[in-house]
């Protein structure tokens, strides 16, 4: 179990991570074409249901929002793991984290850019989205801007343009990297716009710093507000399992932990299918499913909070839907929900575990499942169990056109991430040479000053 | 913009459309009898419907829609601003007098016309539904001859030639006239029309007719229908008689009702004790319902009689020897009514008066339903109520125009005669026998013994499928007519029906649809051509009829064209009818009641084939409107389901949604289960009106026709059709279905929330209340 | 009088900081440290910054500014339009609400800030930038380099300043 | 200017309502039911569909929960564990209850849902992008989504049934959420006549299609802030109030003589709608 | 360090111009006043600049209905007739022509519509005729040119103006005086709609916006 050489040379970097660049494999075309033909099914489920009308979905009157909502949930919560490791770890100078946010915060842009989707391919007229975007118009109307779903809308966008654009600027140095190694070709034409003339001056390294650290300290707050902002859709509504305070945190802890989960996944097969262990090593992955463990059990702590809260509080209402999650149509989703987030956590418990990557697959998969589950579970048991006990319907089984629709929404986040992974460095370059940098300084500082074999190895 | 639509509605309704709509028509009408239905013609004033354009932002589109403006208007007529004109429904028999709405000269909206004294401005679904019925895709447009298996669109010419060719040389005795319930000036056409072939046989068919109870009134009360004052009632006591669903007038007894219930005299709440074996509209809003073993109505009435008796209410001899034995031990187990629920109802009808006792049709679908009926009346008469809550009604001053009114007794007939091959030519109008004849009178194979048979119809039903020629009518919204109501309100009244609109199946070459007066017209010209060749039509012929009885018809002071213009612009003629005094005498003669039968071992249920308010015999199936209208008691939609006792159904094993199988002596039915506490263990029910083999898009294929699977037992005093007589078993096939209806999973359970709530009486004070 | 550009490449930043540090004590003419030194290297170095001298940075300006004016644009944007012809009552609600407006202030302050810190960036680290008239790949690999700009004059003192550091390699702008 | 008007108007902008001592004027339309009076027969129900355009949805429609009947009739059983409901049933009839503070017209994202100045929830189709928030946030379930394009369907309204349609009433295409309107287009026509004669629309001059078709009158409908109307009588005479949370009688030990009720008080929508509590005979 | 600062009040500036036109943007007319619609072909090339210019017939006396319904309507080809039957000297003109022959065939004139509005839109003649013509007294001509532009000046009427929703709403946030001069008030006039208040012009006079509520013109 070996963290990364703090000999290693900084050459060897930039050609491992730059061969991540290189013509792929046929396993690649493989998994992407599977990634197409599952994003044609959504895209053949989508146009199917604009010419026809929602109804293909089968939504009931009482029942309106069903899994794509759910999963609209499910992809921003799973972007919250890129500003967790790239802003909350930055500013707390984990510096473990630089092998591997860029591929988080890849993954937090692109699983917003899936969740955007599902707002359109939920609306009855999509046709009329344009209704709901604040610009002066012929009309002359705004939208509703005491709408949640407006407040939505501005949130996912400022925090998928901030997302984009931190990524971005996070990668520019690695852009100027490209640029200078590659062959004359589009690509370097590409690098070399993309790159904006970076060299690495002083002055530019100056501002880029501060620079960075700005975005990550906007990210934060950005971050926690998107996502209880997501969960005032409910939280702010009157309906029974949905108006209850503590779903702004538990939106926000459910993220961060579907979004670990997810990082842990995407570690995994980066690592298998880049060949990167040296860089993405299991120390690191340690690290990453000691702070999964963790969220997971804030989340387990507030999710159990809510259920107490719902059931030692008046509400009756709430009650009963509680109940019904447990035992009626529902229970098997809820608690298969409940035992892949709460329970299957403390596999990771076990040191044995948490460097066992097949086991560690095989848990981040089903953490994922659950935490999906869970956004399922909170949108559909009220709809069929709300305030009014005439309009309570049997279980509105999702047909077949939403679950083609949300199978694709993973297809196309492949699409995208493998597409991401092929044209930018999914490793960051200069961050790993800074962070062997350091450690390597640290070491030495620790050997001049006699004090490493007190402390043991590492500096971090 | 439909300009003034209610305050038109009220009082000065009349008035406009007298002086300025019809009095300024009436200066042309003379010479252009058919202008009346010009300016009734539809006006394209953009689109019909106008829509939210699928796509975009729905932006000024110039020069893609056509204006089409009259040739020449009246100022009345103006773009945008809704007329309204006063028909009649024809939607069933009970005589509401409706006003379109009608704009652009479309017919888009019936409401009750307020100066009705039936429904008083007020309608029922199956009245809203009308316009369905003229706007139904389903219409036959064309007279339609049948040559082998096929129909072949002809001319109305050709139709008439070919009636006329097949009438030649028939006897009277060779025709039969089978007709729903008619009265007004129709029925004086079709009767001159049987009357020219000295043909006495009009069978006047309505398959759920109160017709047990009309005899069963003539014999206590001396008159078929008089008048049931439940606005005065203290106490109702209804032995089946779904007055707020199905039963004679509705609409008014509805109205009745609230003021039943309002107290409006002096504020005491009437109270409405319910009594039959499954519940109906009229059941649901009872104080107590009371479920009682099937077909023992009477014993309980009788049992009820006894208890009064006993309770101190004197009777009289031969009274008291009717009920004598009826004593509360039996009639408790004979009906499964406790005794102490009896002692109830004896104190609640002592305590207050006056009351009125009711007796309806699920009571009287027994063999013995004369009887019971007999029994019921007999505990009003005994009430004292005859005379006070049940009144002589006004009789139209015109027996030629009162109503026929219909009856099974004259299907059974009709299917002996058609059995024995005695008619060479049949006529149906306005009946479905191939669909409501019980199975076991295989009415249909009887059918086609005969001759020629000539349907006339609205859609292809069962009966006109079988037909050798279908000839096309006008809806109620497009053709003339008058109707006198069987059950009138407050007065007598004459009903005009007049149209709302143009025809929409035009008679262009000879094709579209026609008026069944303009029809019987012209067969009668066939006939007797010298003495109709004054009518040009049937609104000639009407507008003639009416006039010359000008002065009976309260028309004394004015002349001809004001008469006719109010008239029309009323839609009611109110007359001062004559009453004639109700008897007293009880009528225990003859009165027996049999014991309940025992109960069947093959066949262990009694089937109730239920009345539904919007379907009732299955003629307005076709209207989408009344499918999608939930059964008030049981919110299912587009299917048929029968009903069964939780604890029957735990018995048999059945769940709501099974697929049972409903098998009696002649035939089986396979139809949805559905757990209904409102019915009698021993019973099951299936709702009338849907399983049509026919009639349109609408209704083929929905549900069961459970009027296949009636035996043919007959009411042995009336001849009536015996409709709760059939004896079923019930067996579950395996399949199930979701049940499709409108409450939710918990089947109208409240789960503890204040949605519907309720109060006793006692801490009510209505007498307070606005 | 020309100036002419030296490209110095070094292999670790204890020599990249020897010259710097020489440099600025060295007085040529023509050659002034502050502004015609620029150090370019593979990795940011926070002590670049404290040897190459004292550089303000100002992008936090533009983030205040940004993210102040995001602000405010959004309550007068958002309060204005629901107070404009379409003043429309909903849920019992005023017509100006402020929680709502407040979520949405909250968000545009962010999205201001991120955006202008961005602009900001550009602007202060002077990108896009035009290549500078020396570069070597081997910066964005692991080296060091010093790119001076000088008299030609000075040329070779800096030329020698840079070799007796170990310069790995030196290139020399073409003289014109 | 928007800026200007914002800071003229900015206290009328900043008003609450219904709090506010008048809440709507001249007009607030409101209803009130008697339970009592109301037998259940479904007019009202067929009444609204052929005033209001609506979709027949068919039999597989209505399976799978998308009727559209914006008036639909409830029937609740007595809870109390009779074998036979012999204190009949209590009927219900349901409609959008015109919220004062409707919880739905705040979560439209784009405005399509909002508070008349009379005191009505419109719903402005054309202007609906169907997010179905609304219809997520009605405590009632009162609203509608068209989940299939039913004008061009197949059967739901072939050609001649077209000319049927109500012309001042919007054929909802797929995607937009409907409701019970109180029959807006009603009230819009006797407020041009009211207006056309120069006063105000009188109790009685607009009468709701279902309330039109009441065959027992269990339906008032009229001007809540006209002393001289019908519901406004009803409900001074019931004590129910726009902006109350509960019935005093509730409250009262034993009950009391009043019937008023609205639905749902305690979430606080303050309900246009008052109900009338049936009353069951205590002597038998 | 100064450099930065202009910038950055620059860019306040900036923002608060673009923030500003924003938020006043929907109160401002919008682009385009007019908007010539397409030239639509008609059954019959009426000449309004004839009947209307020359002629000087008020526009209400064919298209009657504007004053009590909804809609403006076309005439009845009676009323065409109706003065057409007694002017001989145009009678042998091509367009008199095919009107007698639509007449003697019985046959209403297929119009095309050249101001259609779609149709969830509630657009009432008879309250705008009200309003401006019978309570403001101001003429006729002008007060159809409101929305029809010059009509007069026209043969075939072709839409004039934008008749978007904005234009519309540009229109009904304008203070209009309840009462003018000589011109009787409709209506109690006892409320005002949309949370404004009425305004009292210097001279006395009281300005009211029009109605503000969505479901006034979207049915």
């Amino acid at each position: 179990m070996n963290d990364i050489r703090e000999d290693i040379a900084w050459a060897k970097i930039n050609k491992d991570v730059l061969k991540s660049l290189e013509n792929p494999r046929k396993l690649f075309w493989v998994i992407l074409l599977i990634a197409i033909a599952a994003v044609g099914v959504a895209v053949g489920c989508e146009v199917y249901q604009y010419t026809v009308g929602l109804g293909v979905a089968n939504f009931s009157n009482p029942h309106v929002w069903g899994l794509y909502i759910a999963t609209f949930i499910f992809w921003i919560g799973m972007s919250h793991s890129g500003t967790l490791l790239s802003a909350i770890l930055h500013l707390m100078h984990a510096d473990w984290r630089k092998p591997i946010y860029r591929f988080a915060e890849a993954m937090t842009t692109f699983s917003l850019m899936t969740a955007g989707l599902f707002v359109a391919v939920h609306l009855g007229r999509v046709w009329q989205i344009y209704y709901a975007l604040p610009y002066p118009n012929g009309r002359q109307v705004w939208p509703n801007f005491q709408s949640p779903l407006l407040w939505d809308a501005m949130a996912i966008f400022t925090y998928l343009s901030s997302s984009i654009l931190f990524l971005y600027v996070g990668m520019i140095p690695d852009l100027a990297i490209c640029r200078d190694n590659m062959n004359p070709g589009w690509r370097r034409k590409l690098y070399t716009v993309l790159a904006l003339g970076w060299e690495g001056t002083d002055r530019q390294w100056r501002n880029f710093r501060v620079t960075y650290l700005t975005i990550a300290c906007f990210l934060i707050p950005l971050a926690v507000s998107v996502h209880s902002i997501v969960a005032s859709d409910f939280a702010m509504s009157q309906q029974p399992g949905w108006h209850i305070t503590s779903f702004p945190p538990y939106f926000v802890a459910g993220a961060l932990y579907s979004g670990c989960a997810a990082i842990i996944t995407l570690f995994i097969i980066l690592r298998y299918v880049f060949k990167f262990e040296e860089y993405m090593t299991l120390p690191i992955l340690k690290k990453i499913v000691r702070l999964t463990f963790a969220i997971a059990m804030v989340w387990t702590y507030l999710n159990l909070i809510e259920y107490a809260a719902v059931w030692y509080g008046h509400d009756q209402a709430s009650k009963d839907v509680l109940i019904q999650k447990m035992v009626g149509p529902y229970a098997p989703f809820w608690w298969t929900m409940n035992i892949c987030g709460s329970v299957v956590p403390f596999i990771m418990f076990f040191k044995r575990f948490q460097t066992h990557i097949p086991v560690l697959f095989a848990v981040s998969l089903l953490l994922n499942l659950g935490m999906w589950l869970e956004r399922w579970m909170i949108v559909a048991p009220t709809f069929s169990h709300g305030y009014y006990p005439w309009t309570w319907d049997h279980d509105q089984w999702p047909s077949l056109v939403q679950w083609g629709i949300v199978f694709g929404s993973f297809g196309w986040f492949t699409l995208l991430f493998m597409v991401f992974c092929k044209v930018f460095p999914s490793v960051s370059m200069y961050e790993v040479k800074e962070m062997v940098y350091h450690r390597s300084q640290a070491t030495k500082k620790l050997e001049a000053t006699g004090k490493l074999a007190a402390s043991g190895k590492g500096a971090h | 913009m439909n300009s003034g639509s209610i305050k038109q509605l009220k009082k000065p309704l009349a008035i406009r459309l007298g002086e300025q709509t019809v009095l300024a028509k009436s200066l042309v009408m003379a010479e252009h009898p058919f202008d009346r239905r010009d300016f009734l013609k539809v006006l394209g004033w953009g689109g019909a419907a106008v829509a939210l354009s699928g796509c975009g932002n729905g932006s000024v589109e110039d020069g893609k829609e056509t204006v089409v403006s009259y040739v020449e208007t009246n100022d009345y007529m103006i773009p945008s601003i809704s007329v309204y004109f006063n028909s009649t429904c024809t939607q069933c028999d009970a005589g509401c007098s409706i006003t379109g709405r009608i704009r652009e000269g479309r017919v888009l909206k019936l409401e009750g016309n307020p100066d009705s004294t039936i429904n008083r401005g007020k309608t029922c679904g199956l009245g809203q539904a009308g316009v369905q019925h003229h706007y139904n895709p389903d219409r036959v447009r064309e007279p339609l001859l049948r040559t082998g298996d096929s129909g072949e669109a002809i001319t109305w010419e050709k139709a008439y030639a070919l009636i006329a060719e097949k009438m030649k040389d028939v006897s009277g005795e060779e025709i039969a006239f089978l007709s729903g319930g008619v009265s007004g000036h129709l029925k004086v056409l079709l009767g001159n029309y049987l009357d020219s072939f000295r043909s006495k046989n009009h069978f006047v068919y309505e398959a759920i007719a109160p017709a047990v109870m009309r005899a069963a009134n003539k014999k206590s009360y001396g008159v078929e229908m008089p008048r049931f004052n439940i606005s005065k009632a203290k106490v109702v006591l209804s032995f089946g008689a779904d007055f707020l669903g199905a039963w004679v007038s509705p609409v008014h007894f509805s109205q009745q009702y609230a003021q039943f219930r309002k107290g409006d005299e002096d504020g005491q709440r009437g109270v409405l004790v319910q009594i039959e074996s499954k519940m109906t509209l009229t059941g649901a809003n009872a104080d107590r319902w009371l479920v009682v073993r099937p077909g023992t109505e009477g014993i309980l009435a009788l049992g009820i009689i006894n208890a009064l008796g006993a309770a101190g209410l004197r009777l009289s001899g031969d009274v008291a020897g009717a009920v004598k034995g009826y004593d509360k031990a039996r009639v408790s187990k004979d009906t499964g009514v406790s005794a102490e629920q009896i002692d109830k109802i004896v104190a609640l009808l002592k305590a207050r008066t006056p009351s009125l006792v009711l007796a309806g049709s699920a009571a009287e679908g027994y063999a013995h339903g004369s009887q019971n009926a007999a029994a019921i009346n007999l505990l009003n008469q005994v009430l004292g109520n005859v005379g006070k809550t049940v009144e002589a009604a006004e009789v139209v001053p015109f027996p030629q125009m009162a109503p026929t009114t219909g009856n099974t007794a004259a299907l059974k007939k009709l299917n002996d005669g058609l059995a024995a091959g005695k008619y060479k030519v049949l006529f149906s109008y306005a009946a479905n026998p191939v669909f409501t004849a019980p199975g076991a009178m295989k009415f249909k194979d009887n059918l086609a013994k005969a001759g020629f048979k000539v349907v006339f119809a609205h859609y292809l039903d069962e009966t006109a499928l079988q037909a050798d020629l279908v000839l096309p009518l006008d809806s109620a919204l497009e053709d003339w007519g008058t109707q006198v109501p069987e059950y009138l309100a407050t007065c007598a009244q004459i009903n005009i029906q007049q149209p709302l609109m143009e025809k929409l199946h035009a008679n262009t070459d000879g094709k579209g649809t026609r008026g069944m007066g303009d029809i019987l017209l012209t067969l009668l010209k066939q006939r007797r051509a010298e003495e109709y060749k004054g009518f040009a039509d049937y609104y000639a012929y009407l507008r003639g009829a009416l006039l010359k009885n000008k002065v009976a018809l309260g028309g004394h002071k004015v002349d001809d064209d004001t008469f006719w213009n109010e008239t029309l612009s009323k839609g009611i003629i109110k007359l001062e009818g004559h009453v004639s005094a109700l008897s007293s005498r009880s009528g225990t003669a003859g009165l027996s009641l049999p014991s309940p039968a025992a109960i069947d071992a093959q066949y262990p249920l009694q089937l109730i084939p239920s009345v539904n308010a919007s379907l009732r015999d299955g003629r307005h199936t076709n209207q989408p409107w009344l499918q999608e209208s939930p059964d008030p008691l049981t919110t299912i939609v587009w299917d048929s389901w029968v009903e069964i006792h939780p604890r029957k159904a735990a018995e048999l094993g059945i769940e709501e949604g099974d697929i049972v199988e409903v098998t009696g002596k002649n035939g089986s039915v396979k139809v949805q289960a559905y757990l209904f506490p409102g019915i009698h263990p021993d019973a099951i029910s299936i709702p009338l009106g849907r399983g049509h083999e026919a009639l349109g898009r609408y209704a083929k294929g929905y549900g069961v026709n459970p009027f296949q699977i009636l035996d043919a037992v007959f009411d042995k005093e009336t001849g009536e059709l015996a409709l709760h007589e059939t004896r079923v078993k019930v067996s579950k096939t395996g399949s199930r279905v979701i049940v499709v209806k409108d409450e939710g999973p918990v089947g109208g359970r409240q789960m503890g929330k204040k949605i519907a709530a309720r109060l006793p009486s006692d801490k009510v004070k209505l007498s307070e209340e606005i | 009088m020309s100036k002419r550009h030296l490209l110095a490449l070094f292999s670790n930043f204890d020599e990249a900081e020897a010259v710097v540090q020489e440099l600025r004590a060295v007085n040529l003419k023509g050659f002034d440290a502050d502004k015609d030194m620029i150090v370019k290297s593979p990795i940011e170095h926070p002590e670049v910054e404290e040897f190459v001298g004292d550089k303000p940075v100002y992008v936090q300006w533009f983030t205040l500014v940004g993210a102040l004016t995001g602000g405010l644009l959004a309550f007068t944007l958002i309060s204005a339009s629901q107070g404009n012809f379409f003043a429309q009552l909903k849920g019992g609600k005023p017509i100006v609400p402020f929680p709502p407006n407040f979520v949405l202030t909250y968000e545009m302050f962010i999205l201001g800030g991120v955006y202008i810190s961005v602009l900001g960036f550009l602007i202060c680290a002077g990108l896009p930038a035009r290549r500078s008239p020396l570069y070597s790949a081997k910066v964005s690999e692991d080296q060091i380099g010093i790119l001076v700009q000088a008299d030609e004059s000075a040329s070779s003192s800096l030329k020698s300043i840079f070799t007796k550091h170990q310069a790995l390699e030196i290139q020399e702008e073409a003289g014109k | 200017m928007s800026v200007t008007s914002l800071l003229e108007n900015y206290s009328e902008f900043r008003h609450f309502h219904p709090v506010d001592d008048v809440p709507h004027n001249p007009y607030k339309w409101a209803m009130s039911i008697d339970l009592d009076a109301c037998s259940g027969c479904n007019a009202c129900s067929v009444a609204c569909y052929a005033e209001n355009n609506l979709p027949v949805v068919g039999r597989e429609g209505f399976a799978h929960g998308q009727a559209m009947h914006w008036m639909r009739i409830e029937r609740y059983w007595d809870e109390d564990g009779r074998e036979f409901p012999d204190q009949g049933a209590q009927f219900l009839p349901m409609m959008c209850q015109q919220c004062e503070a409707a919880p739905c017209e705040t979560v439209c994202p784009v405005g399509a849902t909002n508070h008349t100045p009379d005191g009505i929830n419109s719903q402005i189709y054309n202007r609906c992008i169907g997010s179905r928030y609304c219809s997520a946030n009605c405590p009632y379930k009162v609203r509608y989504f068209n989940w299939y394009d039913y004008p061009t369907t197949d059967n739901v309204w072939p050609a001649e049934m077209n000319q049927q349609l109500n012309p001042d009433v919007t054929v909802r295409g797929k995607g937009v959420m409907e409701k019970c309107t109180f029959c807006i287009q009603r009230v819009t026509v006797a407020k041009n006549n009211a207006k056309n004669e120069g006063r105000l629309i009188h109790d009685g001059d607009v009468q709701t299609a279902c309330q039109q078709a009441c065959p027992t009158s269990a339906i008032s409908f009229g001007n809540l802030v006209d002393p001289e109307s019908k519901v406004y009588k009803q409900w001074k005479a019931q004590q129910v109030e726009l902006d109350k949370d509960a019935q005093i009688k509730d409250k009262e030990e034993g009950g009391s003589e009043l019937r008023g009720y609205r639905i749902f008080e305690e979430l606080r929508p303050y309900p246009s709608v008052m109900y009338l509590e049936r009353v069951r005979e205590s002597a038998v | 360090m100064h450099r930065f600062l202009r910038l950055s009040v620059l860019l306040m500036g900036l923002f608060a111009a673009v923030g500003s036109y924003a938020a006043d943007a929907p109160q401002s007319e919008p682009m385009t006043e007019d908007d010539l619609g397409p030239a639509i072909e008609q059954p019959i090339e009426f000449p309004h600049v004839r009947h209307a210019k020359d002629m000087q017939i008020n526009c209400m006396y064919c298209h009657t209905y504007a004053r009590r319904s909804a809609v403006a309507g076309i005439p009845p080809l009676q009323k065409c007739i109706g003065c057409h039957n007694w002017i001989d000297s145009v009678k042998d003109k091509p367009r008199i022509k095919t009107l007698f022959e639509y007449w003697e065939a019985k046959k209403a004139i297929p119009w095309k519509k050249v101001h259609d509005l779609p149709d969830f839109v509630r657009f009432n003649h008879e309250r705008h005729i009200k309003r401006f013509y019978f309570q403001l007294n101001r003429p006729v001509q002008e007060v159809c040119g409101y929305c029809h532009g010059d009509v007069k000046e026209m043969t075939v009427a072709r839409r004039q103006k934008l008749l978007s929703m904005g234009w519309c709403v540009a229109c009904h946030q304008k203070d209009h005086p309840v009462t003018a001069e000589g011109g009787t008030p409709i209506g109690n006039q006892a409320y005002w709609y949309g949370m404004r208040k009425p305004l009292i012009d210097v001279s006395g006079i009281i300005k009211a916006k029009g109605p503000n509520d969505c479901s006034v013109c979207h049915k």
